[in-house]
């Protein structure tokens, strides 16, 4: 089978913020987004999802490497000080690398 | 004011409160929560549309007036004095300053409820004063925050959305315009599930407000002391404050009750909604620490009869 | 006619709407609208199914045959106009058609209510017509899917559990039957929820569907300029085929208006999942715009004042 | 004993059942069971706090003893057939016994459904009976496991939260005291809601429990032959047990089919949860198809008339 | 720590013929497969599962990577052209391969 | 962009576990961890999570490579044998690496 190397960009985060993120995620370039909804804990503190301020989301675009670098430095810069957010990259392989 | 303990809401609340406190199963998924806030936010306004059709509204200037004043006022006398005596960092003290000048829906169905069961009177158009408390109150926070914190990615139109298009205030003046369009010939069925029965329902969503109360009483601690005491003392000052304005501006008795409940009342929907985006520096602990996990219980179990009390103490004074 | 427009079920629909083109952050989780789906269709079911109990059925024969016509004939006109006027791909032809014959139980229960409201009777057995018209338009749009587009993987036995296993169908027909077994005496609270307070459920359903129609009408301009005529056109002219079939079969005034009702409404909840799988190369935006983003909220507020006054046309010619 | 069948909690069942079994579309989100077992619960508690605020303690001491007993002794008949009879492993038995010791709140609404239908009075501590009966056998059934099962990383304490702090004996003892420290005047539209509309939201459930049943069938072939045997020969042995119970301490004839239909019915929310945890080597499969896809139905549909013949039969005879 | 690798089939689909992608899944020989509720965009427009046609799942299937291949095939092969759908595969490793 | 290698740990359980399993996460020093309803279908059946004791929760923790081996570890001992729980491991890449 022939397959192509893609960045996973995954990010999960407070779900306040989803717009802003999917703006961000069309903004530099990506062709789509798969959003998951979620809990957990890190440093900012348990987010048990159990009302609205305590919601998160996991937040997955698959893209070209750069495209993905951008967008998580943008988020980087532009929320990790203020909000609970994380996010990492993995390399998976596609077909139909062109949608991507 | 024992005898308020007794009532159905108030022990829907310490049962979802010791279900959390004692790490209990009980679980109440989001959706659930999602359609509950939706039913009372719709049936709040409903009730509210229904008895302002029967309104007359030159009673309605004066207090109107004074409402808006009071959304005005509240939100920057809790900046000064989380400032001032305080000293507690300015995006955190715009932020707290919003959650106490806007208003808990919940609460103000509650203090409803408490005074139909007493059978104190109170001015059919207090929901209308209600929406008109909240709105002001998110501006003038969101003003602060323009002029005293640094502004960062901060667009107007952004927060204009929060304001009249975040969901609180947008249900509640929805369902305004339902029961005051319908009418009471009009409203039927929707009338019965969205007003008779609310008491009922916000019953069931009292006992997930005990759970998220017991949720934040883990981080009391991270409030320190002057955010503990500022999470009584601000609703007991907003409700005298409250109480003088409904008096000054001809409300009844129970109309003043209701204006100070609201008053001394926190957001717990709203505000933190608008805050998170506007203030993103600020520390959500904080707020809904102190909102959620102290003025909450304390307005519904303790602070309602004491306002009450408040109300007829300055009606009998002045009388 | 304006008069209809101050129904709360009718307000509830366009605050959804607004809601949802104001992006407003109002969110009903699925499951929300999973429950209330479910519970409509068990309650219009019930309802139905406890006025069958007092049906005389010597009056339900040739209504129902009338009704079995117009669920062969409608999708069947509705292709070829698509495909003769509109030149509308096959696929996509067929898809759109199978909507179009088959019907949406919210539109059913909104022309009851306003029937009921307005006091002019119709026939106990209209929810059993309103399967009956569901099941033969969904079986004719798989024949036309059959033999005028490619098959691909298609299983008849897929097909039939789209058919009579769809959640729509299956839960009215259960509903009649609970409604019809256990009868007025024994319905008890089961017919208070169901039944009693469905108006109410339903008002809330439609913000929620306002809330849907607001996320098609972003795809309007997908469609071109002969769907969205079709989106209106196509139900008055089913409408028309309605009240003269149920003139021709004897049915009442009123009958009349809930069976043009129903012809004129298009699915939004079995046609989309069984031509989903059926004709997966049409193209679901085409559909669901058509349906859900013209043809219901044109049904809902416009439409069924439209079909009374066109039903008080044709009988008052006729009588 | 066929109008039973007519009921409209039985046709919900019967519907949910068929349309998992002919694998339906019908899907209940997660999120709706939930709320509707939340509801339940409360309303079960509720319902039966309401009844204790008028009733007489004093005919209460010799049922309590005597369900206390039931909570003991049925676990233990239980698990010696399994063992001696039925050659089942240890874990497994243990697990099971504390299903068939323990109770089904579903079960029980039923079963006050019937007698409220039939006109037979009961006893007004049905309800706390129930929450007694629940308590021992789960404690027993762990005493069980910490002596005959391998001991793993059991700690007590955590058992102890199981079954105190459990979802539905935490509710329903939380709606005993909300009924009880209401009481009839101040309960008003949480009574409506709770109560009145109980049987509503009973046959909805019924639907999902009906779904649910039809997923563990498929797993009946796993059983075997005597724990197929085993789920329904177990309830009628202890109904019979608590029908000589009630019938020894004093209860009326509706109380002893009342206590019959407790102890016959099987746990399927308390029990699962706190084996899960205390006998993680028990196999699920087998408890939960015993109990919910066996003795459920059984009792829903068979058992609860069965029962009250029974209890006519043994009150005849003693009378 | 032994571990072995595997590869993970990652496929995000509108929900209306996950018993088709299950089935799949089973006839080529995976031995489990996982579901959660998934919403996001791509080629086939906004899917915000607020209603049921408008709803995705993310299905995962941890197997060996002819398995996964396989899978990925036909499910291109039969629903990429017609079904708003996207796989992907990635490696990872478990422990107690022989379950996978 | 800079990025360091991190450890991705996944596991996917029956629900009622989830408090030990959070449990074991803190102890073995994760920072933090993220939570997803699933259900899914293996060696213990299928799960339809329909209700409680049907729920499957996917369960994420990004950690050092280390860490991530003692959680699994501790939970194919404890948890292995009598629940249906599955883990595994993959490599991503992080910034701001010591939150992690
Ligand atoms: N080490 C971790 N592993 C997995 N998820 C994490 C981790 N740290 C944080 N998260 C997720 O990211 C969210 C925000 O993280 P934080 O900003 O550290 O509070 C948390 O609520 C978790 O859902
Ligand atoms: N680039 C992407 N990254 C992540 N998820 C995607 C991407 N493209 C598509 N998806 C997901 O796959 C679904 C179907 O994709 P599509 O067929 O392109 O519409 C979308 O609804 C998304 O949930
Ligand atoms: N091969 C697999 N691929 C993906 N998920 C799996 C696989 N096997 C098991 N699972 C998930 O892990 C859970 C427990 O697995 P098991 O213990 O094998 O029943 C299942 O319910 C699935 O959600
Ligand atoms: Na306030
Ligand atoms: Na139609
Ligand atoms: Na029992």
């Amino acid at each position: 089978m022939q397959t192509s190397k893609r960045t996973l960009l995954t990010i999960v985060s407070e779900a306040t913020i989803e717009r802003f993120l999917v703006d961000a995620v069309k903004r530099f370039g990506a062709h789509g987004y798969t959003i998951v909804e979620a809990r957990g804990a890190g440093s900012h503190g348990v987010r048990t999802a159990e009302e609205e301020q305590d919601r998160s989301i996991r937040l997955e675009v698959l893209c070209e490497r750069s495209v993905a670098e951008n967008i998580l430095e943008y988020i980087e810069k532009n929320y990790y000080r203020n909000y609970a957010i994380i996010g990492y990259l993995s390399e998976v392989e596609v077909i139909r690398a062109n949608k991507f | 004011m024992l005898d308020s303990l007794l009532e159905p809401a108030v022990i829907f609340f310490a049962l979802g409160l010791m279900a959390g406190l004692l790490k209990s199963e009980l679980r109440i998924p989001e959706a659930i929560y999602e359609l509950l806030s939706i039913y009372l936010l719709l049936g709040i306004g409903i009730k509210g549309g229904l008895q302002l059709a029967k309104a007359s509204f030159d009673t309605l200037i004066l207090p109107l007036i004074g409402t808006l004043f009071l959304g005005i006022i509240i939100p920057i006398i809790a900046y000064l004095i989380l400032r001032r005596i305080g000293r507690i960092m300015r995006p955190d003290a715009a932020a707290i300053a919003a959650h106490y000048g806007s208003v808990s829906a919940v609460t103000f169905a509650v203090v409803l409820s408490f005074l139909d069961r007493t059978g104190v009177k109170y001015e059919s158009f207090m929901t209308l004063l209600l929406t008109m408390l909240e709105i002001p109150a998110i501006a003038v926070a969101i003003l602060i925050v323009r002029t005293r914190v640094s502004k960062g990615p901060l667009k107007l139109v952004t927060i204009f959305r929060e304001l009249f298009l975040g969901k609180s205030i947008y249900l509640m003046l929805g369902g305004l315009l339902v029961g005051f369009a319908s009418g009471p010939q009009r409203i039927g069925p929707v009338g019965v599930l969205f007003v008779d029965l609310q008491k009922g329902f916000l019953a069931l969503f009292l006992l997930e407000m005990g759970l998220l109360t017991s949720r934040r009483l883990g981080d009391l601690r991270k409030l320190g002391p002057f955010l503990i005491a500022f999470g009584i003392a601000m609703p007991l000052l907003s409700a005298l404050l409250g109480t003088l304005v409904g008096r000054a501006t001809g409300l009844s008795l129970g109309g003043a009750a209701v204006l100070a409940t609201m008053s001394a009342s926190a957001s717990y929907i709203a505000a933190p909604a608008a805050m998170r985006v506007a203030v993103p520096e600020a520390n959500p602990t904080l707020y809904l620490t102190a909102s959620l996990g102290i003025t909450f219980p304390f307005n519904i179990v303790l602070g309602i009869p004491t306002y009450y009390w408040l109300a007829q103490l300055i009606y009998g004074i002045g009388g």
